[in-house]
Order: structure tokens, then C-alpha cells, then sequence
């Protein structure tokens, strides 16, 4: 079974340390914060300029103001700092960030990543992403393995305008965890009930299948 | 109060001297932080032919998204974009020319305008379609492109709290891009909540040195809340 | 509290792993708000070879300069050094190596260091001997040269105020160089006055997020005054 | 007569304009500021990280934190503000300082300027002045016009190494205000009792002296 939106963030919690700065992206990315392992405190970093963003706000918190890069309206946690967005950018382009999380459209097995434009269908911008995707050294992209229509995600070449190049170490898919070295994609562990051959065969660029692909465990 | 006193009386004179074909730069992250009476006043003025530099046009009816209808938007430098129609069909057609920056790159060149640093190399973008034209560059094995510095004829800006000489106080996130802003205009002009007499302001706690201000003016704002997210108590 | 606090409870635990040869940041400026018991602990370390980045080098017996008679700074980038005698000493006999830096240029490029930012132009030192050996270029017809960025293996840091995540507030001009040298260690080792829980900071004026902080620890200081000038009442 | 300390900070004082920010280095500059016209405000900055610089303090004020970039204890005026190094430089390089009044051992027909160096004999290094010559559109220079032994000052070119290239417009010395522009030193005005002459003999540069040269007011 390929992961539900809820399992993919809870694999991605899986990877969090006790002390970890995190930027969550949009979308699936957000689920994580809800996942944090008990015992366990990390701090998220919202790059309009929140370090230790905390839950959505009561309808009496609710406050304009105080909104993270999504523009969804939060609250601060304990230990919260506001700064600028030089500031915030400077933190995350320095390398300062312990783990981002961002969805993708493709990425490939040289670690290219695109996931803000798609020509003449969508052209909003990248936001932050670029930043993210330059700055970070430990990134983990969550997305689906294929297209509704069973077209690779996991490719060759990017064919799309990238994000980034050469940056993606960690890809998190609906149905396994990979990892990028060495211009390839190395399977590490499956989805529940996921195939091997089912992720290979849904996966356009080289995939290194090693004898043992533990399921995940959640 | 003599020489420092940046108060104005009236949006008009606030925006007094913008003329058409200028660069004005914003603050504000989506609706968040957005010089709305400001940009309401460049609405009434009709200026037209403006490049503008913001993260965001706003929205069809609020903020930058204002100035779309009578196309007096030529340009905007902004990272994220798209969230109203109009702006979408302007793209489209070709009406608008929208240069799209990296959001961090964005603060980075309103701060290097403001700070006197003409350009500077950042790994975001290389290999990317933002990299085109620009030139490429190692340092330590790690490939840079240059990106400029930007500056604006007018910079509008939006404080929680001001005193007469333009020290500048922001409230949460609504921070973001204001205080680049500020530093990046010839004229600088700052709409506040609140202005106190200056001594009021901790001078160890002050976001934006009065130094880069000049004008400002209290005014009453909307502050739309774009994606109004509430949990169960 | 668990992985967010970065409270030492010593000052060796606090410079543990400051090896021969490495790079160290400091904070400061002349006398005011340095790191006074982070550098005392370096003394008493005796780590030698250091090259020392920070915009002055103390006087004979207090700040940097205490490192001086054991030899233990092999080099140092600065902006205004020579207050003592024995400095003068080493560095006519060549003992000593002095890179001069322009004050402006050396804060920017400790903060470029922290935020990723490999290299910058400035107008600053252009046509002087600090250009030598740099890329020079013209934009807008204006001369710069290429200034790279600078980190450390640790920075040293004092602040006035913090919350055990590393939270920093400073107090008056004994922030100067600290803020930049706080981002651009790779272990940020920061002493306070006064250490305050989690939350007991306002977020919106905390100088410098914790997230650059690695250790923090409580110290008291003599804070020696180097100009001491007063008026007549 | 020959301009005393006093008497060229009074004339740098005429310069000034209500509401300017002004940066004064150390020596005859710091002076400039008991010389405000009366009703004019200026705002002084500090480049170690204040606006809105004060007096010296009184025994009572005495405090360790507030020094000023030559390091002797001050004050703050109402309406300043404390930044760090970074931020107060961006202020001088980005050209937001109105005035800038620093010290020379030498300046030249081209704007350069000597203040910093003389080999083998000091060597303390520039501090802030070369940013704040880069920085600044609106320079005063305050120099003794030659030295002790009559050896001029202003030059052909600067012999010592450099603090700036091309960027001074105005020189005010014991003796008299100069513009330089194209390359040449331009003599608006003299101090009381000089002679057009002694400044001519004691100019090494090339001096353009205009008909009429009026004595500077006090």
C-alpha cells in the first residue's frame, strides 16, 4: 500500500533529532510537526521570519501579524524569536537549519530538484525553495513516486525548470525511502506491502536495489 | 522638534514626488505587514509605469493587487506571485513583466542596495532558470552566481510603532521585508500604528535606525488575514 | 528542557575541543563587550597558533591581549590594533601576523560568513593597499573589489542577556562585533550576565536567535573601561 | 593667523545642516559638536553602533557599554538607537550618513587620501575611516595645511599608502577651504590674516586661486 499523507509524515518524523532546527514546507511537509516522537523537542523555523513556530492559533490568539510562510495565522512557541527576512534567509543560505523538508514535482538521480514551475500550466514562483534547496544540507523531499497516470517522478534528467542542482540526498515517496549518491537512486526501504519491482518499475532513472529492502516501520 | 521630525500630515504628501516609470520597493510578506494606506494612495495618484520590488502583489482587492486594474504595475521583482486573476491574465498576456527572485536573494539585494554593497554571490538559483545571464562562479569547490543589488526610487514600509524621528518598532512576522525596505529607498516613507515622542523607544530595542526614514505617518489599518487557519480550542 | 539547552555549566566545558591552529571569531569592540573569561579560558589552555579574527587585540594585560606573551595568536585579522606594547613587539619582529581589515568590510564578512554568502563587493578599500591581491570591477561606474567571507572554527561571543535555547538580547554599544560573530562559528560558544528561562524574552527583541548558539554560559565581568571620560556635572 | 582646533571645528560646524547625520572621527572632528548652531539639531553617529551620540557621561552615568569609536565613555542623546557593527557600516557604505568629518596626515589633486599608515613607523590599521571615505558623498577632511617643518600637505599625490581613492571634495586646514575638483585644488576660502601667498607656498598641488578670496567668518 503506497503511504498515506499521514505515514509519509510520520517517516519523515522518524529522521528529526532531540534539538533539531527544522523548515517545514507547504503541503505534506506541515504534517510532520505533528509527529514530533515523544520526549523529543525540535524547533520550526518559518522562513518570513519565525524560529519556533508553534500550533494554529484559538480564535482568541488568532492575530494578523503572526503569520509563517505559508500565511496561515500560528502561534509562537516557548523560546520563539521574529527576525527579518535577510535575517531568516541568512540563517537558512548559512547552513544554520538542521533539516528541511519540501515537496518536489521530479528530482533525479544527479540530485536535481524541481518543484516551482511547470511551463505555461503554473509559474507562482519559488518562494523560498531555492534558498531552502541551496542553503540546507540535510533536506528530505516528500512527494508521490509517480503521476496519477503512472509517469516517474524519480528520473534521469529533471525535465522540468529546476529548483536545484545537484542538492537532493533524501527522497521520501508514497512508496520508498531513497537515497541519492554517486548519480544514482539507492532503494533503502519500502513501503508495507510495496514490491521492490513495483518501485522499480515506476522509477525512470537507475535504481540500486540491494539484496535486503526492510519495510518501513511505523 | 526641528530637523528630524519625519512626521507628514496626509498621505499625499506622504507619497508627494512619486512619479511615473519609478522603482518603488515593499515591505510585507503576502497581506502581512503591507503598507496598505500607502498603497492605496499610489492607487488614487494613478502613477502608472512602476517596476515594483515585493515578495507579493497581494491580493485581487487588497494590497499590491490594487494597482493591477488600471495597469499602472509595468514590472515586479517578487518571489511568489499568482494569487489573484487579474494578475494571472496581465502574466499571461504579456501586460506585466514579472521577474522572479528567490525570496531570500530578494531580501538579500534590498539589503545589499540599502547597505552600499553593489553585488554578492549566493548558491541559490545556480543551475536554475534564475541563474540565466548571470555569471557563474566557485569559491571552495561550491558553485555562486552574482546576484545585484537593488534600490528604489521610493521604498514604503509598514512599523508597529514609530517616534517623530523615524526609529522604527515591527510587531511579529510582520516584520519581514520592512526593514530592508526601509534601508533601500531614496525616500523612504513609513506608515505606523502608533508614533510616540522620541526617548519613548529603547534605543537597544529599535528595529530600523530613524537614519533610513523620511516620512512617516499614522495610519488605521485593515490587516486582512490572507489564510485564516484556527484550531479547536 | 532537552536538546534546545545549551547551557555549560564551566568555562573549560565551554572551550572543550578549541584546538592548535584553528580559527576563532570574537566578539567586541576595544574593551567593550568581549568575551573576557571565554578569552581568559584560552589562556589558560594555553592553545597556540591561533589565528585570531576580531576588530581589536585588547591591551597588555586584559582581552586578546592576555594571549599575546605566551605567543599563542599566530596571526590575526583586524581593524585597529597596536594598543599595547607587547603587541607592537611581535608584530615589528614578525613574530605576529596582521592582516588589516577595514572595520565595515570585517563586520560584513564575519556576517557573510554566518549566512552563506562566499563573497561581496565593496567600495571600501578600493586604490588602497587593502585592494592588493583582490578582483577588482566596476559597477554603475563605480570601483569595488571582491571581499570573501569569513568563519571560524568557534566564535566567541558576550551578550548580555539570555534564555538557555540561546536566545540573545545585548545591551548598548557592547554589541557591535558580536551579533556576526555569533552566526559565522562553527561552534558559537556565547557568555551572559544573566541567563533567564525559555519565553521570559520578548521574540520581538531578541538580537540573536538561538539557533547560532551552541553553548552558553553565565560569567561575571570586570567590563574594564579603556577612555574613561567624563563631564562636570 | 593659523585656524587653532577650535577654531576648525567652528568652521566645519557652518556646514552643517538641521536634521543631518554626521559622523565625526576622532581628534579635531569629535570637537564639531560644541559647535552646533543654536536651534540647528544634528544627529552624530558612532560607528561602533550609535546613533544619536551624547555627551560624556557624568561619574554617576559612567557606563562600561556605552563608548563611542574612539572608546571613551559617552552618552545617549533622546530619539538614538544601538546597532551592530554590521548594520552601522551598512549606514556608512550605503551613503545614508549626511556628513563625515575625519582627520588626514595627507589629501591630493585627485581626492585621494593618506590617513591611516606610515610605514615602519604606525601601523594601527584604518578602523572604519576607509569605509567611511568609500562611504560617504559629503566629506570634510581636517588637516594641518603642511607640517612642523613646512613640508605641504596637499598634494600632487599622496605619498603615504592610501585610506581612499578619489573620494575627498573638500579640505578645510589650519589655513584655508578647498574644493578639489578636476584634478585640482580650488582655494574658497582663508583663514583670518593668511595670505593668498602662504597658502599658495605651502600648497605643493596644483592651487587655483580665484580674484577674490574672502576670509572665513566667525
Amino acid at each position: 500500500m503506497a503511504l498515506s499523507r499521514e505515514q509519509l509524515a510520520q517517516r519523515v518524523a522518524q529522521e528529526l533529532q532531540d534539538g533539531y532546527y527544522v523548515n517545514l514546507g507547504i503541503g505534506i511537509p506541515t504534517l510532520v510537526a505533528n509527529y514530533v516522537p515523544k520526549g523529543m523537542e525540535v524547533m520550526l523555523q518559518s522562513e518570513n521570519g519565525l524560529l519556533g513556530m508553534g500550533e494554529f492559533p484559538t480564535e482568541a490568539e488568532l492575530d494578523a501579524d503572526l503569520i509563517n510562510a505559508g500565511k496561515q495565522t500560528v502561534t509562537m512557541a516557548t523560546g520563539a524569536s521574529i527576525f527579518d527576512s535577510a535575517e531568516s534567509f541568512a540563517m537558512i543560505r548559512g547552513g544554520h537549519v538542521d533539516l528541511t523538508v519540501l515537496g518536489a514535482f521530479e528530482v533525479d538521480v544527479n540530485g536535481n530538484i524541481a518543484s516551482y514551475m511547470i511551463p505555461g500550466k503554473l509559474i507562482k514562483g519559488m518562494g523560498g525553495a531555492m534558498d531552502l534547496v541551496a542553503g540546507a544540507d540535510n533536506i528530505i523531499v516528500t512527494m508521490t513516486h509517480a503521476s496519477k497516470h503512472g509517469v516517474s517522478k524519480l528520473l534521469s534528467n529533471c525535465t522540468l525548470p529546476l529548483t536545484g542542482k545537484g542538492c537532493i540526498k533524501k527522497v521520501l515517496t508514497d512508496l520508498a525511502f531513497i537515497e541519492i549518491k554517486e548519480g544514482k537512486f539507492h532503494l533503502l526501504e519500502r513501503a508495507p506491502g510495496v514490491s521492490v519491482e513495483e518501485i522499480a518499475k515506476l522509477t525512470e532513472g537507475e535504481l540500486v536495489i540491494p539484496d535486503n529492502v526492510p519495510e518501513m516501520q511505523f | 522638534m526641528a530637523g528630524f521630525d519625519k512626521v507628514v500630515s496626509s498621505y499625499e504628501e506622504a507619497m508627494a514626488g512619486l512619479e511615473d516609470n519609478m522603482t518603488v520597493i515593499a515591505g510585507g510578506f503576502g497581506l502581512c505587514g503591507i503598507p496598505e494606506n500607502l498603497i492605496a494612495e499610489i492607487k488614487r495618484k494613478g502613477t502608472k509605469g512602476l517596476t515594483l520590488v515585493s515578495n507579493n502583489c497581494g491580493v485581487d482587492d487588497f494590497g499590491l493587487g490594487v494597482l493591477l486594474p488600471d495597469r499602472q504595475i509595468k514590472k515586479i521583482i517578487a518571489s511568489y506571485v499568482g494569487e489573484n486573476a487579474e494578475f494571472e491574465r496581465q502574466m499571461m498576456s504579456g501586460e506585466l513583466e514579472v521577474e522572479l527572485t528567490p525570496q531570500g536573494t530578494l531580501a538579500e539585494k534590498m539589503r545589499a542596495g540599502g547597505a552600499g554593497i553593489p553585488a554578492f554571490y549566493t548558491a541559490t538559483g545556480y543551475g536554475t532558470p534564475v541563474a540565466e545571464g548571470k555569471e557563474e562562479r566557485e569559491f571552495d569547490g561550491r558553485h555562486y552566481i552574482l546576484e545585484p543589488a537593488i534600490t528604489g526610487d521610493f521604498a514604503i514600509v509598514k512599523a508597529w510603532k514609530a517616534d517623530r524621528y523615524g526609529n522604527l518598532v515591527f510587531r511579529k512576522t510582520a516584520r519581514n521585508f520592512n526593514p530592508m525596505a526601509a534601508t533601500a529607498g531614496k525616500i523612504t516613507v513609513v506608515e505606523v500604528e502608533e508614533i510616540v515622542e522620541p526617548g519613548e523607544l529603547d534605543p537597544d530595542q529599535i528595529h530600523t535606525p530613524g537614519i533610513y526614514v523620511n516620512r512617516l505617518i499614522q495610519g488605521s489599518f485593515e490587516k486582512r488575514i490572507e489564510q485564516r487557519t484556527v484550531r479547536e480550542k
